[in-house]
């Protein structure tokens, strides 16, 4: 197995900073990071994912692997929901069904950068443009999920929550998380092609503050995570066998995917780590909007309290693992 | 005079202030990022940072005569989106 | 026992718990970042940036008899910036 | 119905919700980064920053026969961290 | 017209951030900077724009065009005002009228960053001590705005609502964010003049991360000042009006008092600035509590929700088109 | 006397901003740095503080003056207690005195940070293991304290205020400051120790930006510090006789302490301080849970109030002249 790896990823500061958040609860250590700190980073990092992302993408166009990955994504994120909605159809409504599988149609930035992170610090290159198919991946399965419902809900929903499509499309394409992060990419964008020193500029913010940030980020993220636990254990084992199988199940997708696409073993880790993460960002804003009926505890704690620790901690190693075996290195 | 307490998810305030306005109340008073739990759902100050958004508070004072109004607004969002509403005496200083 | 809540801008919050301690209130609570809205001002949550700072609500839980007292001290504030002030009865646990 | 308000030090929070869960209270609704003056003490906002804690408010709705035992349950962490509870009348709209 | 001078500036990062704000609100987006964290950036800002200039204070003394400069400052933060106000009292009271007049006499630090990177981006050379400037016009503006009101207020006025003088120099001197402006100056000066070391180690946080910051400020600027955009309706045509035509008359003046002080072009652009910007954070703090009578909304929807904005997108460019055409450049 | 080190200490960016805070609050500028900001720079500065530290432990290992150093400060932090609980008794109680005895035992991080500016500023070399003796003494003063209670205490006491030990061991060594100070040391010394690229891309974040976020954090220590006078003053003359009295002292045994191990200069000066500080953030909230009998305007007042200025005003040149006198200079 790829323990190698994951041991590699574990030692890495996100990742210690991580546990040490997840530690301070077990051990009912009152280190908290009071609202809205969280909020601050959280923005912070979107904001210079994006900016990176668009300035990236300047660089790149839309030829070569751009516009297949980003189309692919885009499909992953209109597929992936549907399988998981059959999947969680087996014990739950369809209400939780429809929203679980919207988040994990979804992804999570911060698996991403991590993700990321783990590459530059295997020294296995990627490309600034598989941030664009990260920001274009949250509003198809946020539409799907809410199709789902449309369709499956049994006819006796009481007028009150009847869908509005406006309210769909609005929550889908315009919900914060989605609008920052496609907004400082088009900046980025924008900003590498008219105004390179804005660009030198922005380094020390959007550059080099970043890991550090993520740090202290993760260090929030271990704690919420850890909070989560609690009411996953409540919502049983169904739920979190699907937390821990559903990801490793996508990323599996993905990587054939990615070997039909041809890319890098860099980007193929990337798409991967897209397909396997789940949204808790996003998508639970939209779901509680519009599907009040489903309980917001199940998708949170499954995506917050399990998938998403577990991606960052074992399965990007692992996947990489597959990418080493699967991806030959371009040449 | 009456003294109207009403919480409930973050997310609904805006709707929820536009309907006590169209209610004609004199005023409003309203606290944000507050927790709390219900019969069902616990909101907790976590799920500010998921977007999900905690509780607010709303504080109304107004006359008697408004109430039935109030509550034939507000209640749809209520059962809707969860929340409670209490009344109870208020007199001005 | 009574209980008596205040609404006004955060920026007479100073001289307002001043004046409470001049009535020999025997406590109050604050809580600040309060927004809301009377018959003619709105407070949104975007003047605490500016400065102009949001509203602030204060409980006091005193005796009836501290009432008049308060009153006479703290109306020229409530009148010169505005903000309100309820009774309402109430009784320790 | 009845509307319970409790005032006390942030720290104690976790232990005062659990007391009032094991009473079997509806519901209820925290603010917290509340400050205040009670007889001896006061609690301000850069207690916050030390670690101190400021105030927690705490709003229960219930019977009015819930009010005995809760007394029971946090009457004795009130007594020794200090803190204050008052009861007034409630009806839901 | 300038537009090529326009687009530039529209196409850098903090002029696209502030925008992107903008269409968060219009489109309704949920994206928000919540309290108090654009509060830090503002703080942040306040120290680095003092410390910076205390600097570069230090280093060109108060010799050569600084004390005309300075003076020449004090004396148009003094003069506006009065002008402001008879062009006001047309339509308004003299409560409100007074507001405003403060508010366009003093200045937004904001504004001016901007044109300093605006300059930047240009290659135009500016000097420091401008900054020193920027922090002496804030004062003035509010001690007139109060005088008007103490002069030209109706006799009946309740007692309650008597001027007290100390409460009048108390906001108008020590509002935190003058003082703060004054006070990291004042810092700066010292620093650089006994512990060039300290300088060196400021830079990182003082220098390199201000251009990131003030993008990220600056979208929460784009936000607040759609939010501010209604209230400016109900505000009326007339107030609109003077809300664009106010400062491009002042943004004239300032010109033409640079050509008379023989300022260099970037100095020159700077102060048109100062000249044409209006205050959305010390006056409206003062006016609130020494004339509670002026509408809150009036002062603050102007200055934030239209002058703001148009000084920032087309005032910068189009000032920089004067200067170019009015004023040489040294040789 | 030491006039010109002093001199030299204030005229540095930190302790200028002290002073600015100090003086707005004595002025009674509305300035405020609102909650929960300072906490964040609180944060930040605990996490780079022990990440910087973990580092510089990796390269020193235990060897050499590591182990006796913090043996020592272990020692000391036992020691101080036990001797201001006999000063204090004179004029208070078992309670406010083993409460205040607590504090003057364990240590103020800040402090430390100022002096390590300080030693920076004076080109005096010091070790990053210091941190250690730093992260190690929080918690033995905090259990002195509460065993002082224990022991000294009338038997009257009220059976729901007895000590519960899990309790007092959870206080002194899971404080949220405590543990996340120990936390990052210890993911600084495996960053360093398995993943040195990790090491470089924290050094913008932990490194550079340091000085700056002290500079922010010292202004709102200022502003709290100045808050605090009034009541100290209601504290009387003999706590804040106590509050100068008690570092000096303790700075004096520290310096023979020092001596004794052969300590360099530079650390000699960082020991001094360890022993001089009192701690305003882990102990009172140790304290507060477990003491309530004590008041917190006491403990918080001198601590915070007193002690904190002097000792990054006056105190660290004045330490550092004695080291001067003291210890010899390595060759
Ligand atoms: N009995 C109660 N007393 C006080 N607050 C309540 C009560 N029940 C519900 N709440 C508040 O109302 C919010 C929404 O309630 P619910 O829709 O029942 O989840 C909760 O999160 C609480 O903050
Ligand atoms: N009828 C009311 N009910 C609740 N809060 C009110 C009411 N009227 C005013 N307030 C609060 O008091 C503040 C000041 O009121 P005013 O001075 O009328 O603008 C408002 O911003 C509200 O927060
Ligand atoms: N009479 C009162 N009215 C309103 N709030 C009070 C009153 N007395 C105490 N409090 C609140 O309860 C907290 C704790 O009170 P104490 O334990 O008496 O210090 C205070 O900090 C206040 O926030
Ligand atoms: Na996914
Ligand atoms: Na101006
Ligand atoms: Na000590």
């Amino acid at each position: 197995m790829d323990t190698s790896l994951i041991l590699q990823n574990v030692l890495t500061p996100p990742i210690l900073f991580f546990f040490l958040g997840i530690i301070a609860v077990a051990l009912r250590s009152d280190l908290e990071i009071p609202a809205p700190l969280p909020k601050l980073f959280s923005l912070y990092l979107l904001l210079a994912i994006g900016f990176k992302g668009g300035l990236e993408l300047q660089k790149s166009g839309l030829g070569g692997p751009v516009l297949p990955t980003v189309t692919a994504s885009i499909i992953m994120s209109l597929v992936i929901p549907l399988i998981c909605f059959f999947i969680l159809r087996i014990k739950l409504d369809v209400f939780n069904s429809a929203a679980i599988a919207a988040a994990y149609g979804s992804i999570s930035a911060v698996t991403f950068i991590t993700a990321e992170s783990f590459l530059e610090n295997q020294g296995v290159p990627f490309d600034g443009f598989m941030v664009a198919a990260l920001a274009i991946m949250e509003s198809p399965a946020i539409i799907v999920g809410l199709l789902l419902v449309k369709l499956a809900a049994p006819k006796e929903r009481p007028a009150g929550r009847k869908m509005r499509w406006r309210e769909i499309l609005h929550e889908s394409m315009l919900n914060g998380s989605v609008y920052l992060l496609l907004g400082s990419l088009f900046i980025g964008l924008l900003t590498a092609a008219f105004n390179p020193t804005g660009v030198e500029k922005m380094q020390p913010f959007t550059g080099k503050l970043f890991y550090g940030a993520e740090c202290f980020f993760l260090l929030d993220m271990g704690i919420v995570a850890a909070q989560r636990l609690p009411s996953l254990r409540k919502a049983g084992s169904f739920l979190i066998g699907f937390a821990v199988f559903m990801p490793i199940f996508n990323a599996f997708i993905g990587v054939f995917v990615a070997k039909l696409l041809g890319l890098s073993p860099g980007n193929a880790l990337l798409f991967m780590v897209l397909c396997a993460s789940a949204s808790y960002l996003a998508v639970p804003t939209a779901m509680r909007m519009t599907v009040p009926e489903a309980k917001s505890s199940y998708y949170i704690s499954t995506t917050l309290g399990l998938t998403f620790p577990f991606n960052i901690v074992i399965g990007i190693p692992v996947y990489m693992g597959l990418v080493n075996r699967l991806i030959p290195v371009a040449s | 005079m009456k003294r109207l307490d009403l919480v409930f998810s973050e997310r609904e305030l805006e709707p929820m202030l536009k309907s006590l306005e169209k209610s004609n109340v004199p005023g409003y008073t309203v606290t944000k990022h507050v927790t709390g739990r219900g019969p069902e759902r616990v909101v907790s100050e976590d799920m500010e940072f998921t977007g999900l958004g905690a509780n607010a508070h709303v504080i109304v004072f107004c006359e008697q005569e408004l109430l039935g109004k109030i509550k034939e607004n507000i209640q749809p969002l209520l059962n809707y989106y969860g929340g409670v509403a209490y009344v109870s005496e208020a007199n001005q200083l």
